[in-house]
């Protein structure tokens, strides 16, 4: 089963001629998926490794049933690349491009509002289905089949708990990189809410960060959920104020502190893991509850 | 309460008044000056009594000494001796606003902000202005007014009567104010700011609405289509390092611990942070070299980082996705080989070919760590026993 | 049972304090329409002619349990006072209102996307339900109970056509003038599909009027769908390319015209009178078969 | 087709293009001139060949010799003479475009206009410009382009390139193409416009894109914010009767008949019309009083439709909503009272305060009528046996 993403879902690349957008369709194809468009204005009829390319979203999903979407464009251009996604009814996009300005994603999510299109990220390494897709840049060779979902505002962070399951035995469903920015597609709770649905999923991993109040939302809708939940919550040591490498992660004022959200899990009864390492061990302990 | 997202652009007072003013939001006569001659100069352009104002990124300058009133341009030029070079809250001040002193009647706070929760812009106002906002939500929270605004529209002509309203504020200068909020908000959506305020926002004895403080950041993801305030980029750093990093590029945080860090990814570089700690060490900085960074970064990194003299040893901590072990690794040793580096490096490596990368630094001085706690916890010793 | 309007509808009068909102909220208030709210920025507290005065809409909704209102504030402030109609939940909005501006009105359009709020207008004399509830301009003594509903473009013609009715001894259960501009926020075939389910209406008159396609939508509707319509068109003889009075009766091109609008009509089976003087005939003729 | 809304006001293609360029669209160096004199010199100022355009309101005006190329100034006085004061397609000439003239490589259509349907602003474009955008729709209807623009959004890059690339305009200038739409939209918001066209848009032999020519109609129900605007509302009427009552501010539409006919609604007006024709007469013109309206608009009205020399019996015919049969009453009475009433006078009164107004009428010149047909056929008689 899993979430979002599997064996059947197509995928167009939008920016598939930009450096990182070949480079990760490459890696995508090699995982596995289907990879079926290329998207970039005024290549249209030509193609890419062997990828069609077309001149506008709308066009590919027509010709090639697309229902998905990875964006590799400049920041400049990514809002606009989700827009012509949404307008053209994709359902499921997942924006990698990092640094876009605020406003455009503040306008992006209006637009989408009452719309039936999914996005995830943007400012994330996308989302995988072990052994089914990967969309995105995730490592290929991280993932193994099981049980465990995951949800993580930060991209390497993810690698870093998919490479330790995955050595630990613990194989994995669907893993969500949901990213960094202060505006996102997909919160923490939009996407246990789709993992609570998953009867494949038996125990959720949810990587969260300083800044905002996604995870105190999440801790809300986890309470009496009966969702089995492993919690990690990095930034503990970032000084109040200050902006570390990505906009989502920010402590202003009192609000959005690792030992609030920590707090707020707990109080859910999610347990909250101490270090990485304390991660592998928690989830066993919820495997076996 | 409005987020302050520091690490964007942070402008002065007398550079966001400058902006404001170019949108049509009323300000009082001012001119910045950096020195006590420039000053008495200044004061005697605007005439009457002025007020001299400490340029910097701080709260509360008015408590700490840093905003006075002159009579006279030679009155001005005295305090500005005192005011300039001196320290403030830690920063030194280098310029001062000279402006028109205001015969205040009235201080309101006024602010447009983003709300991560609703997505959405967000305008906050109280009656209570002149003071910290932060302290007022805490005390007052009835007094704390807010506006969501959907971007798509903007706000509403009913919305600014009912936020001026329900704010308590003077109801026979409401049409003022609201076309103050209004154009607030168009400098905000315009200039791809991140926080733009108005504390106080005066009503003069004589009935005039001004802009008395304002404090405007900028989202630096937008600086590339916002070109006139890119100028503002460079003197809003405080830390020399800082300021260096962000010359370089780099998202760089300045923490003054002994441990220097290098990592990929917020989270992970954060993380990193975090297990320095556990292990008993202090980060002498966060440097996150994001997402597919190449070689030549690796290395700018490693440079900025010994620019650090209190550096004493140094964490590379990577999980590759975009970022390839291998060029990472080549960055390392090409950093190594031109660089006078004094201290002793230790290198964590995993992901996207991590293996070449560590293969390539085989039979290096560079230290491998096999998880990043086992490199955390090497780093701290190593930069204990340097001490 | 009737439409929209009946006699628990409570409505708040927008601009209730200027000459035409005072003089029509007396008309309302003599015709039995409860009016329990008057909205005047600044005036809030106060009252007037008995009605109490608030300063918002909102205000006025959460006091008085006001279900709909009537908008007679000038051009300029009109869409701002439809807006905050919406966003103050009002389920039914009436603006009187003529002389919007048209870009006004598109973003009026725009906001209301996906509320829960029913426009009628601008530039219209409003809704009557028949011995129950009046909001808007029409006059009083026009009206009789009885089973004839009624849609028009025109306000004038309005008045005239249920003049006629009262007068044969045919009485109606709602009349809706829906507003000569080019954007209104109920159409003819909105207004019609409304009747469609009242049990009450035996027969529905429809006057159209030259711009647009609305009635010819609105003919498509009708089709097959069994409803007992007249219609009736005016403006055959407008020349094409004037704007006659207000801002709907355009006829641009070939589209819009009187001819085509009364041809749709009549291949859809509704029978279109030739003067106003037939409707009455045509009526009768509709209630017999 | 774009909905060309007349009784709008209409800008001549000097004025449009003034407006156009205002915002930073690109039209010919060009100035506009009443005499050969000032064409003379316009064509020495803007130098080597010129175009002189007839500045009417038709379309069409290059088959009817409204448009002529001159090689020198001289040549520009010679054609000007010509062509000013003469007639164009029924319009006399008063004034004439002066302009650079153009290599012309392609000539694309592009228009910004209101979708009633879609209640949305929508653009239209096609690479067969230059011609009448009718015909093209009626010959060629897959060479129009539509582009329905959300007005909360304005148009997205992502459509504009659609827009562009369907339309099959030049690729090799998708980003000035893709300005100038950007730019004609705003132009289309910013100034309430209700048609803004662009016909032909041009790229010219070396590589340029340009405006050719412009056709842009203001929505005058916006014209209190537009006041920059409201200078070109006088000389947008061409009739000058209708011009007399856009002074007077009446809703009136000369139509050269007989029986001159005053109502309240322009659905009532327009019914008028319908049964005077029923009735055989030729209506001298619609005239709609408006709601609300009062004893001095009845009699400026009244007094507008005595200037028709050829109006031979006048039809009031009112229902009474707002309006009120009591005021409606009393302005025809001042009118004829103080007016030089050379017709006779029908009077038809319904609704509200009828009866009042009727009553007011009694023992005077005028004709009531039962209905609004038999007022028709008094007035059509008294035309008739007046001609």
């Amino acid at each position: 089963m899993a979430i979002l993403v599997d064996s059947g879902t197509k995928v167009l690349v939008q920016g598939i001629t930009g450096r990182e957008g070949a480079f990760h369709a490459g890696q995508m194809r090699a995982y596995g998926t289907k990879v079926v468009a290329g998207v970039t204005p005024g290549k249209g009829g030509g193609e890419h490794d062997g990828v069609p390319l077309f001149d506008s979203v709308a066009e590919a999903v027509a010709r090639t049933g697309a229902n998905a979407s990875a964006i590799f464009v400049p920041p400049p251009f990514a809002a606009d690349a989700i827009l012509e996604s949404v307008a053209a009814g994709v359902p499921l996009v997942a924006c990698i491009t990092e640094g876009i300005p605020i406003l455009d994603m503040v306008r992006v999510a209006r637009y989408m509002k009452g719309s039936g299109t999914r996005l995830i990220g943007p400012n994330c390494p996308g989302i995988t289905t072990a052994g089914q897709c990967k969309i995105g840049i995730m490592p290929n060779m991280l993932f193994s089949t099981g049980n465990v979902g995951l949800i993580s505002r930060s991209g390497t962070l993810t690698y870093e708990v998919v490479d330790a399951l995955t050595r630990a035995g613990l194989g994995q469903t669907t893993c969500i990189g949901i990213g960094g920015d202060p505006i996102i597609g997909t919160k923490h709770i939009d996407a246990l809410q789709l993992f609570a649905k998953d009867p494949d999923t038996k125990v959720t991993v949810m990587i969260g960060e300083i800044g905002g109040s996604d995870e105190e939302a999440a801790a809300e809708f986890l309470q009496g959920s009966g969702m089995k939940v492993v919690g990690f919550i990095s930034g503990r040591n970032a000084p109040p104020g200050k902006r570390m490498g990505h906009a989502g992660a920010i402590i202003s004022g009192s609000s959005g502190t690792a030992a609030g959200k920590i707090a707020a899990l707990e109080k859910a009864g999610v347990p909250v893991a101490g270090t990485l390492e304390d991660i592998v061990p928690l989830v066993r302990r919820q495997l076996a509850s | 309460m409005p987020a302050r997202i520091l690490g964007c652009v942070k402008l002065y007072e007398y550079q966001a008044k400058e902006v404001f003013a170019s949108y049509g939001l009323p300000v009082p006569k001012g001119e910045a000056a950096s020195t006590p001659q420039q000053v008495e100069e200044a004061a005697r352009r605007i005439g009457g009594r002025v007020v001299i104002k400490a340029q910097v990124h701080v709260g509360g300058r008015g408590k700490a000494g840093g905003i006075k009133l002159a009579d006279s341009p030679e009155h001005a030029r005295d305090v500005a001796q005192q005011m300039l070079g001196s320290t403030l809250k830690g920063f030194v001040v280098k310029y001062v606003l000279v402006e028109q002193a205001l015969p205040i009647d009235k201080e309101y706070y006024l602010s447009f902000t983003l709300d991560r929760d609703s997505q959405n812009i967000i305008g906050i106002c109280s009656a209570m202005g002149g003071v910290d906002i932060e302290e007022v939500a805490a005390s007052h929270p009835d007094k704390i007014v807010r506006m969501p605004v959907d971007i798509a529209f903007g706000p509403l002509d009913f919305q600014l009567r009912e936020f001026i309203g329900r704010a308590g504020l003077d109801g026979s200068k409401s049409r003022e104010i609201s076309a103050v909020v209004k154009k607030l908000y168009d400098v905000y959506v315009s200039t791809d700011a991140s926080l733009a305020e108005i504390n106080p926002l005066v009503v003069t004895a004589d009935g005039r609405v001004i802009v008395a403080d304002a404090k405007f950041d900028i989202d630096d993801n937008a600086l590339f289509r916002q070109k006139k305030l890119e100028v503002y980029k460079d003197a809003s750093e405080e830390d020399e390092l800082e300021a260096e990093a962000h010359r370089r590029g780099l998202t760089y945080v300045h923490l003054g611990g002994s441990v220097g860090i290098i990592g990929n990814g917020a989270g992970l570089v954060m993380n990193t942070l975090d297990i320095v700690n556990q292990a008993g060490g202090k980060p002498a900085n966060f440097l996150d070299i994001g997402g597919g960074a190449r070689a030549e970064v690796v290395r700018n990194a490693l440079d900025m980082v010994l620019l650090d003299k209190e550096v004493k040893a140094i964490l590379i901590n990577i999980f590759g996705g975009i970022t390839r072990g291998d060029e990472v690794a080549r960055g390392v040793l090409e950093a190594t080989a031109t660089l006078d580096v004094r201290v002793p490096i230790v290198v964590r490596m995993a992901g996207t070919e991590a293996e070449a990368g560590l293969k390539l630094l085989e039979g290096t001085k560079l230290l491998p760590a096999a998880t990043a706690v086992d490199g955390a916890r090497k780093a701290v010793e190593l930069a204990r026993s340097a001490a």
